[in-house]
């Protein structure tokens, strides 16, 4: 039997199409808006103003904070403005906008393809560079990680998860880094390693990429401490608990970090941005991402500078198709809905689903007919069913009881519900307030 | 672009898994049943199905649209499963009229009062099965024998059922060898031939039903499993204390509705527990008041009252017996 | 507030069954039939009339703390001046309502009447009102029955309509619920188009 | 209205109150002690003239209690002109749906059965409470038969009663209290 | 044995307030909240063992030596109401502290009817004292019991949508029929 | 009312507030709150109970309407010395007398007068009692 | 007369006399007095158990007010001033009048004046909807149309308007009790002077966009040119965030910032129609009731 963790998951039909397509440098975009506020933690600082010119990889928006994160720019060229432009949930924020003018790096960043092996870094210099580079969690929760890295006193970090479980359907882009950076992968996870001053490294990937599995345990041995690990196939299996669960079979307690049982987790992609962040001085300023749909032309892995606009890199794989009723920025179970395709890629981009119209609408919601099947998939071990009728009802109080601060907005419960409630919708809705009520509480 | 992108919370997918799909799964895993009805009790068991089904039907669209006036959801299938359930808690001979009430009863108080689906505390079909039964002793109680009467609807032959003769012979004081002859044997009584209500004779048949629902996922082994497990044991230490006096578990098993409850109408989804924990709990419950109203009551089959009383604990359990949280173990120590 | 509205109100708006929800164990138990109904509605208008009575008599001369006790006083008495009276002249309708004659000392309608209005008004209202409510009582209480008269056994004040049994249940336990929920329900449709 | 509340001005009201409440429920109950005592016979002597042959003694005066199988039977002699006419025995069964059932059996002079009226009982209304005269036809095949040939069990258990439909249980016990009645009657009733 | 039938009977096959209908306001008033029932139970199982001791020494020891049986309801209620204060007024001066929580815990516990029919139904059971404390404690569990599983259902019926017109009474009184209906299935049992 | 299922909570009123205690009044939020017969069933005298408690957490003022706020635990603890446990004592004491052979007049006399000495001990342990019994008062936003 | 009466008078006076004495102890330890008035307010207020006022319903408001010395910070929304006033009687107060106020929705932008962008499949929900992302229009601020506001007013009060997609308050059934105020993710609801005759004026817009951005998603938006705010001689208008707001209590009802306002964000109701152009009737519902 395959390891896997053990309450709840489904298994929605997987529709990696892009799975075959090498990742494809995208072509530079005219122009590039890089929003100021990326990732989870306080917006950064714009440096730059109105006019200046500017290098791929030049720092233009530093990290506010112990939580937040450096920003780079993506393309050389002119700064044409500082002024909110609309994201990808149709509010407008704060970002950095670029006309892109030729291709020129900063200096200090090397270009070169080859491996460069050796660390003689300290872990402080590892982090220090990390935070430098910008680098985020890749793994969806853009969560600054060099703060990851920084494992707090009185704690202990025994083993080291990298997540190339890619659980999402029809995202690929995982997957197509474990193939085709392998390398800088192992090289980058003895960063991490050094890093967080732990001797074993767990690279879990679930079965249905058998191809990468196979290629990383091979070049896994070539280095010490690292493990690959066949997972079984069961979404949400990268949500970080889950996936310690099936590694290491710990549970992190209910409103703990991994590190309370002395795990850390990063993600494929992080890996390797740490990699070249450390090796190659290269910051964090573009990213895989894939773009898929089953009606799409060409679905592809592109490497795509982050600020292009997703038009752009939807155009490449084909264009939008006539039909298409929605288009889902991340995997199909936790990724966003775009209302208009003009935001930026930015660097929690993994994916571009365009689903067609008959796909894309939700169907009609009937009554909750209690079948239970929402509190079997949860991998949380929640009442979804429950919480989402407190939330309607406004019962914030006892969903906070009810423990609805656990819930990983996996979606694996609207997922299954044979009576298409969208439970997470008014889950998430309760969380929030929930959030908020606690947090009133301690201040 | 002419048409707009839809713009929705995750998740984006959705397994296809319908209330519809869930119900036709249960109509289906009943026909079975009906069939080897059909088979033994002819013309009655198809006209009180067709009655039962077509007046659940009736009530909940007259309901809905007029008097709770929202738009009728008939098409969702669950209020064809109460009709075919109530059918098959009735005799084939039951007049026409009855039925009709017991319908009225199971929708109208039931289901419908409650807010509709999903809502209410009791069985609907079983809250109408019991309110006949009360309301209708005598007519509840006169069962047409199998084969026999297969060309009639009405004025067919009636019969005990072996439970009722095995509860008469013993209350009149025989022995169960003595009563054991006039009971059909264990066979038999698998196959269904016998009197009784019209949909529970066969276990059989309700036991592929009981598969089909297992293998499409409908419901989980839990709750009827956790039933038969508790009426073999309660009736079968009753049984090794006395065997002249108690029936063998067996009997207990294959008789009354005890097939037809536990795969059936105890797992109803709405009057249910919603975790295994709970299920376990329920179970147990159906299968102890079971036994104890068979074998000390009046009445000699237990199975409807021991779900509706249960059914009335299922909030207290969904509230006490939680399911297994992810990292809840731990916390205890941090 | 005139006489007349004083005294109907105990009908629908302030019906204390239907509305006020009080006195439900007699409203309940007694109801087999319409003229049980009947009967405890009269045996409890008969003491919440008269109780109401000497208590707008007597409640100025009665200091505060010891009203509600000389109140149980004056209503027991009349209670069991009741109990005997039917005892002697009514003894099969005596043993039907049995326990319920005895329980009339603690309906809350008898109390609360004679705590909200009796000892704050003059006799004639209190009588009046005790009168009003307490025929207010009896109307629901005897509907009651003989809704589940008609429904259980087919009659009506013993009158049957129907030959044969009826619905079982109505004159069981059950349906003393049954048919106070769906009485109740109209009742709440009937005040609810008059205003 | 409300007075002030002192200790003894409380006591009196209470004790006033309770001294006329008291006077006036003894006055009403020694009014109604005889009309109570009237009803409670009465009820006895309908059951007893509806279960026997005309008489013209007074049967109630002359009762005789006899303890039997753990209960009180009581036997009220009637008389014609002076000559016997039979006799009415109040007897019980603990067997009944609803625990108790007293009933009152009238015995020819020559010990066949004349009637047979329910005293009480606790039975389902509109199931066990059809063994009542008034509500169903019950009672009559018991009439004129002497239970001597005519074996008082329901059919089921192989006697010659019809039970009431959908109430075995009561009509046993009706029959249990016949038989016991009988029993008596022929042991030492006489 | 008589106990086990006594309890038996008490809380399933004559349950207070399903089949015997007393106490029904609290019943279909007070319990909508588990815990709440839960403490309400409780409280009623004192209060009903206490009065039920008190009520048979009143009747046994003094009203019927006296000869005044009819006395019963008054002197029940007022033995009651003052006994129920009396306990009130203890726990205050005993422990204030304790006498709020409950008071934080416990709404009123107005079970007039239930205590007093069960003191009445004791006494007229002619139960001895021992019998009568367990009638009547049996009498608070099947109170409890129903008082609990209502307030279950109740709770759970908060969160769903219940067509306007049936809300508050007539629900609830449906759900109290349903669960009577339910509970004829224990007929028979004693 | 969103009491969680740990704690219990109900509405008060401030009436008086001295250096030390705020005296809040309870209001029943039973059925009977909303009940017109309130003022007279049995035990209405009684609807409206006052609490005290010592040096709460906020300041408040007069007439301003409160959360009263117990661990549930305690409810319960309430329950069991207020109800519970003398019931026992009365029950325990009625099985012994009884099976001791006494009659019945001297059995039902002595397990009523054994609640003199429950109360007695419990007046002797007032203020361990009051020590484990404290509420907490939260404002209404 | 028999000994029988003689036991039941001796008896019922024992017992007498005992509820005396417990009821005397009673009475020292209870405070009993249940202000009869209490019952008086309550049976005056609306019975619509609100909670409109800050109590947990309107026996809550009734306690309170007896209590109070000083009713002026108590009111019932929902009874408006002559309940107060009659619940004022009851204690021999006067009470002071609050003017009537009125719930208003500031958002004009139907289908036709800020186009549809995408087609939100949610949960039906504007709490749900704001919570993911800016609205179905290109108007980040206006209203989602989900009816969240509907939702909770317990008068039936306000409901949505099939054509305009926008929440429609029925002045004569609004007791301004707040809630929908609350309710509204996108604060576009206010409680305001319901004015004389139910004449006001009012922004109906909270876009806080720069004029062009506001024009481009909304075409009868607040674009904060500030010509209302030169015009209106009452000093009753401010302009924040690129956004008009016109303060009820100075605003005189003159009409003359409803004239300049190039986008008609500026509203009157009930008042008698002009006689000259009257610009676009949709935008204007002089015929709300
Ligand atoms: C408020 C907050 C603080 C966090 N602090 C730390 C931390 O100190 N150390 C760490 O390793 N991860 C920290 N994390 C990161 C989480 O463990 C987790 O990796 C991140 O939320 C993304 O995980 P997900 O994609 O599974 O949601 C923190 C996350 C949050 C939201
Ligand atoms: C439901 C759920 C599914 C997730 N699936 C994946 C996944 O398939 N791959 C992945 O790398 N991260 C996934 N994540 C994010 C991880 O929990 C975690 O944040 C990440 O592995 C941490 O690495 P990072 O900080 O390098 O991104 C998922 C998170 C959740 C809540
Ligand atoms: C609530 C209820 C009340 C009943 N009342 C009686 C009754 O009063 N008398 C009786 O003989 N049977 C009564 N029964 C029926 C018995 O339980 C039993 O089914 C019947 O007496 C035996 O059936 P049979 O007469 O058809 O053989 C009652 C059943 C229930 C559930
Ligand atoms: C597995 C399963 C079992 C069901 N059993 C019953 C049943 O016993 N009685 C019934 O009325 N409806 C039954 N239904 C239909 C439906 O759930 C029921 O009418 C709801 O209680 C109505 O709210 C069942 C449905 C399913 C899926
Ligand atoms: S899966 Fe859907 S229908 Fe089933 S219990 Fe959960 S919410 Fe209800
Ligand atoms: S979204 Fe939350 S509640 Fe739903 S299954 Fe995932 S963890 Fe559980
Ligand atoms: S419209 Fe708003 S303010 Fe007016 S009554 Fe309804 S909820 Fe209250
Ligand atoms: S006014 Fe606010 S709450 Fe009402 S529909 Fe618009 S967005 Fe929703
Ligand atoms: S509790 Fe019995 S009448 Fe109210």
């Amino acid at each position: 039997m395959l390891k896997t963790f053990s309450i709840g998951g489904v298994h929605p039909p997987e529709n990696k199409i892009s799975a075959g397509s090498q990742i494809v440098v995208l072509p530079l975009p005219k122009q590039v808006s890089i929003p100021i506020a990326q990732h989870i933690g306080a917006p950064a600082n714009a440096v730059v103003t109105k006019g200046d010119k500017v290098k791929v990889g030049q720092l233009i928006a530093q990290s506010n904070g112990f939580v937040s994160a450096n920003i780079h720019s993506s393309v050389s060229g002119t700064v044409a403005s500082i002024d909110p432009v609309m994201d990808s949930t149709g509010y407008k924020r704060p970002a950095i906008t670029i006309t892109v003018e030729g291709d020129e790096w900063d200096e200090t960043i090397d270009r070169s393809t080859d491996l460069k092996e050796e660390c003689n870094l300290t872990a402080e210099e590892i982090i220090a560079k990390v935070g430098q580079a910008g680098i985020v969690g890749m793994g969806g929760a853009t969560f600054p990680s060099q703060v990851k890295l920084s494992v707090p006193k009185g704690k202990k970090a025994e083993v080291l998860i990298i997540n190339g479980v890619e659980c999402e359907p029809y995202l690929t882009s995982d997957h197509r880094v474990m193939l085709e950076k392998g390398h800088e992968l192992m090289i980058g996870i003895q960063i991490l390693k050094k890093a967080l001053r732990v001797d074993t490294a767990l690279i879990g990937i679930e079965n249905n990429k058998p191809d990468a599995i196979s290629h990383l345990s091979q070049v896994a041995t070539k280095y010490s401490g690292i493990e690959v690990h066949a997972l079984k196939v069961q979404y949400p299996q990268g949500g970080e608990k889950q996936l310690i669960k099936a590694l290491i079979n710990r549970e992190v307690p209910s409103g703990a970090l991994p590190i309370e049982v002395g795990a850390v987790v990063h993600n494929v992609g992080t890996a390797v941005a740490v990699y070249e962040a450390v090796q190659k001085s290269k910051p964090l300023f573009e990213r895989v991402v894939t773009v898929t749909g089953k009606h799409l032309a060409t679905p592809s892995n592109f490497l795509v500078r982050i600020g292009t606009p997703i038009s752009e890199v939807i155009a490449a794989a084909g264009g939008v198709p006539e039909n298409t009723g929605k288009i889902v920025n991340g995997g199909p179970m936790m990724g966003k809905a775009l209302s208009s395709i003009d935001s930026p890629v930015t660097k929690g981009t993994s994916g571009l689903i365009a689903f067609p119209a008959e796909e894309a609408k939700r169907k009609v919601a009937q009554a909750c007919v209690r079948c239970g099947k929402c509190v079997s998939v949860c991998p949380m071990g929640l009442e979804p069913y429950l919480l989402n009728r407190l939330s309607q009802k406004k019962m914030f109080e006892r969903m906070e009881h009810e423990h609805v601060l656990d819930c990983i907005e996996c979606g694996s419960c609207s997922f299954e519900c044979p009576a298409n409630l969208p439970l997470l919708d008014y889950i998430r809705l309760g969380k929030a307030e929930v959030g908020k009520i606690v947090r009133a509480r301690k201040a | 672009m002419n048409k707009l992108l839809a713009v929705s919370p995750s998740p984006h997918v959705h397994s296809g898994e319908s209330v519809n799909k869930l119900m036709f799964n249960v109509v289906l895993a009943l026909l079975p049943a009906l069939a080897v009805s059909i088979y033994y009790f002819g013309l009655g068991a198809f006209v009180v199905t067709a009655i039962a089904v077509v007046s659940c039907l009736a009530f909940e669209f007259l309901i809905q649209k007029y008097l709770l006036k929202v738009t009728p959801s008939i098409s969702d299938g669950s209020a064809l499963v109460t009709g075919l359930l109530l059918a098959f808690n009735l005799p084939s001979n039951l007049p026409w009229w009855i039925i009709v009430i017991g319908a009225l009863v199971a929708i109208g108080i039931g289901k419908m009062s409650f807010g509709g689906l999903g809502n209410n505390p009791f069985n609907p079909a079983l809250v109408g099965r019991v309110f006949l039964l009360i309301s209708f002793p005598v007519q509840m109680t006169s069962w047409p024998l199998p084969i026999e009467s297969r060309a009639h609807y009405m004025d067919a032959l009636t019969g005990a059922t072996p439970l009722a003769l095995v509860k008469e012979g013993l209350k009149g004081g025989q022995t169960m060898s003595a009563i054991s002859e006039h009971i059909p044997n264990n066979m038999q009584l698998l196959m269904g031939s016998m009197g009784g209500s019209l949909g529970e004779i066969a276990a059989i048949a309700l036991l592929i039903g009981f598969a089909w629902l297992l293998f499409k996922k409908v419901i989980t082994w839990h709750i009827p499993v956790s039933i038969f497990v508790t009426i073999f044991a309660f009736t079968g230490i009753l049984w090794l204390i006395d065997p002249a006096h108690n029936a063998d578990p067996f009997f207990h098993l294959l008789t009354g509705g005890v097939m037809l409850g536990a795969i059936f109408m105890a797992t109803d989804y709405v009057t249910s527990p919603m975790n295994p924990k709970g299920m376990w709990i329920f179970g147990i419950g159906i299968g102890a008041l079971t036994v104890i109203i068979r074998v000390w009551g009046a009445y000699p089959e237990g199975v409807s009252f021991a779900i509706l009383i249960m059914n009335a604990f299922v909030p207290l359990i969904n509230t006490l017996v939680k399911p297994k949280r992810f990292g809840e173990e731990v916390k205890k120590n941090g | 507030m005139s006489q007349l509205s004083n005294f109907t109100k105990g009908f629908l708006r302030e019906n204390p069954v239907f509305v006020l929800l009080l006195g439900m164990c007699p409203t309940l138990g007694t109801t087999t039939s319409a003229i049980n109904g009947m009967g405890m509605g009269l045996a409890t208008t008969f003491v919440l009339a008269m109780s109401n009575v000497v208590i707008s008599l007597i409640a100025g001369l009665i200091p505060a703390k010891v009203r509600i006790p000389s109140f149980i006083v004056v209503i027991a008495a009349f209670v069991t001046v009741i109990d005997l009276a039917m005892a002697g002249f009514l003894p099969a309708l005596h043993s039907q309502l049995g326990l319920f004659i005895p329980l009339i000392v603690v309906n809350c309608i008898v109390l609360g009447r004679a705590e909200a209005f009796a000892s704050k008004n003059g006799v004639l209202p209190s009588l009046i009102d005790g009168l009003g409510m307490g025929l207010g009582f009896t109307f629901a209480l005897t509907l009651l029955g003989a809704t589940r008269e008609l429904l259980g056994s087919g009659a009506i004040f013993g009158f049957k309509f129907i030959s044969g049994d009826g619905i079982l249940v109505f004159v069981l336990a059950p349906g003393a619920f049954f048919a106070l929920g769906f009485l109740i329900l109209i009742m709440n449709k009937l005040a609810k188009k008059q205003s | 209205m409300a007075k002030e509340s002192t200790f003894s001005n409380m006591t009196l009201t209470l004790l006033v109150i309770t001294l006329l409440s008291s006077a006036v429920l003894g006055f009403v109950y020694e009014l109604t002690k005889e009309p109570i005592r009237k009803a409670q016979e009465a009820k006895i002597n309908t059951a007893i003239s509806n279960v026997l042959p005309e008489f013209d003694n007074q049967p109630s005066a002359e009762a005789t209690e006899v303890q039997y199988d753990g209960g009180t039977l009581v036997f009220y002699n009637a008389t014609k002109g002076g000559e016997k006419v039979g006799t009415a025995v109040k007897t019980f069964s603990n067997n009944g749906f609803g625990g108790l059932i007293e009933l009152m059996v009238g015995f020819n002079a020559d010990g066949t059965i004349h009637g047979i009226d329910v005293v009480s009982h606790k039975e389902t209304p509109g199931l066990g409470d059809k063994m009542e005269t008034s509500k169903s036809g019950f009672s009559v095949q018991f009439q004129g038969v002497n239970p001597e040939d005519f074996k008082i069990r329901v059919k089921k258990d192989g006697g010659d009663v019809d039970a009431i439909t959908a109430s075995t249980i009561s009509s046993r016990a009706y029959c249990d209290a016949v038989q016991r009645a009988y029993n008596a009657l022929k042991e030492g009733g006489k | 044995m008589e106990y086990i039938i006594i309890v038996i009977s008490a809380i399933f096959v004559n349950n207070i307030v399903l089949s015997q209908f007393l106490g029904v306001c609290p019943f279909l008033g007070v319990s909508n909240k588990v815990q709440t029932s839960m403490g309400m139970a409780g409280a009623v199982t004192f209060v009903m063992t206490i009065a039920t001791i008190v009520t048979y020494m009143l009747q046994n020891f003094i009203l019927v030596p006296l000869g005044i049986g009819y006395m019963q309801t008054v002197a029940f209620i007022l033995v009651i109401a003052a006994l129920v204060q009396m306990v009130e007024i203890i726990l205050k001066k005993v422990s204030p502290s304790l006498y709020q929580a409950l008071g934080i815990f416990l709404p009123l516990i107005t079970t007039n009817c239930a205590v007093l029919g069960v003191a009445l139904l004791a006494v007229q059971k002619d139960l001895p004292l021992m019998q009568s404390v367990v009638f009547a404690i049996a009498n608070a569990i099947g109170f409890g019991f129903a008082l609990v599983t209502f307030a279950g259902i109740r709770e759970a019926l908060d969160l769903v949508d219940i067509p306007k017109p049936m809300r508050g009474a007539p629900i609830a009184l449906l759900t109290a029929g349903i669960l009577a209906l339910a509970f004829m299935g224990f007929a028979g049992i004693v | 009312m969103s009491s969680t299922p740990n704690t219990i909570d109900h509405f008060g009123r401030v009436d008086e507030i001295t250096l030390s205690d705020v005296r809040v009044s309870i209001i029943s939020q039973s059925a009977c709150a909303s009940c017109h017969a309130k003022g007279a069933c049995g035990m209405g005298e009684a609807t409206e109970k006052t609490i005290v408690i010592t040096k709460p957490n906020h300041n408040f003022i007069v007439g301003e309407q409160v959360k009263v706020v117990m661990k549930r635990s305690l409810g319960f603890k309430a329950l069991f010395l207020g109800y519970i446990l003398p019931f026992i004592v009365v029950v325990l004491s009625l099985i012994i007398l009884t099976a001791l052979g006494i009659s019945e007049a001297v059995v039902g006399g002595i397990s009523l007068g054994v609640l003199v000495p429950y109360y007695a001990i419990m007046y002797y342990f007032r203020n361990k009692v009051a020590q484990s019994f404290n509420f907490d008062l939260e404002k209404l936003q | 007369m028999s000994s029988v009466v003689l036991y039941t008078v001796l008896m019922l006076s024992a017992l007498g006399v005992i509820s005396a004495v417990v009821l005397y102890f009673v009475a020292q330890k209870f405070k009993v007095y249940e202000d009869p008035r209490i019952d008086e307010v309550e049976a005056i207020l609306p019975g619509a158990n609100c909670g409109g006022c800050g109590y947990p319903g309107c026996r809550g408001f009734a306690e309170a007010f007896v209590k109070a010395d000083d009713i002026s910070t108590l009111f019932c929304p929902v009874g408006g001033n002559e309940t107060m006033g009659n619940a004022a009687k009851v204690l021999g107060k006067e009470a002071a009048a609050v003017d009537p106020m009125v719930a208003v929705v500031r958002c004009a932008g139907t289908p036709e004046h800020r186009a549809k962008t995408n087609a939100y499949d949610g949960a039906k929900s504007c709490r749900v909807a704001s919570s993911l992302y800016s609205g179905d229009t290109g108007c980040q601020f206006g209203c989602l149309g989900l009816g969240d506001c509907v939702d909770v007013c317990n008068f039936d009060a306000i409901y949505i308007d099939e054509v305009t997609g926008l929440p429609v308050v029925d002045q004569d059934k609004c007791t301004a009790c707040g809630a929908c105020v609350k309710a509204c993710p996108k604060f576009i609801i206010e409680l305001r002077k319901k004015g004389p005759k139910g004449k006001r004026i009012f922004v109906s817009c909270v876009n806080k966009d720069k004029g062009g951005v506001a024009k481009r998603s909304c075409s009868v938006a607040c674009i904060g040119c500030g010509k209302c705010v030169k015009t209106c001689p009452h000093d009753a208008i401010t302009l924040e965030n690129n956004l008009a707001y016109i303060d009820f209590n100075k605003c005189k009802l003159c009409r003359k910032c409803v004239e300049v306002c190039p986008t008609t964000a500026i509203w009157e109701v009930h008042f008698p129609a002009r006689k000259p152009k009257v610009e676009d009737e949709t935008a204007q519902p002089v015929s709300e009731n």
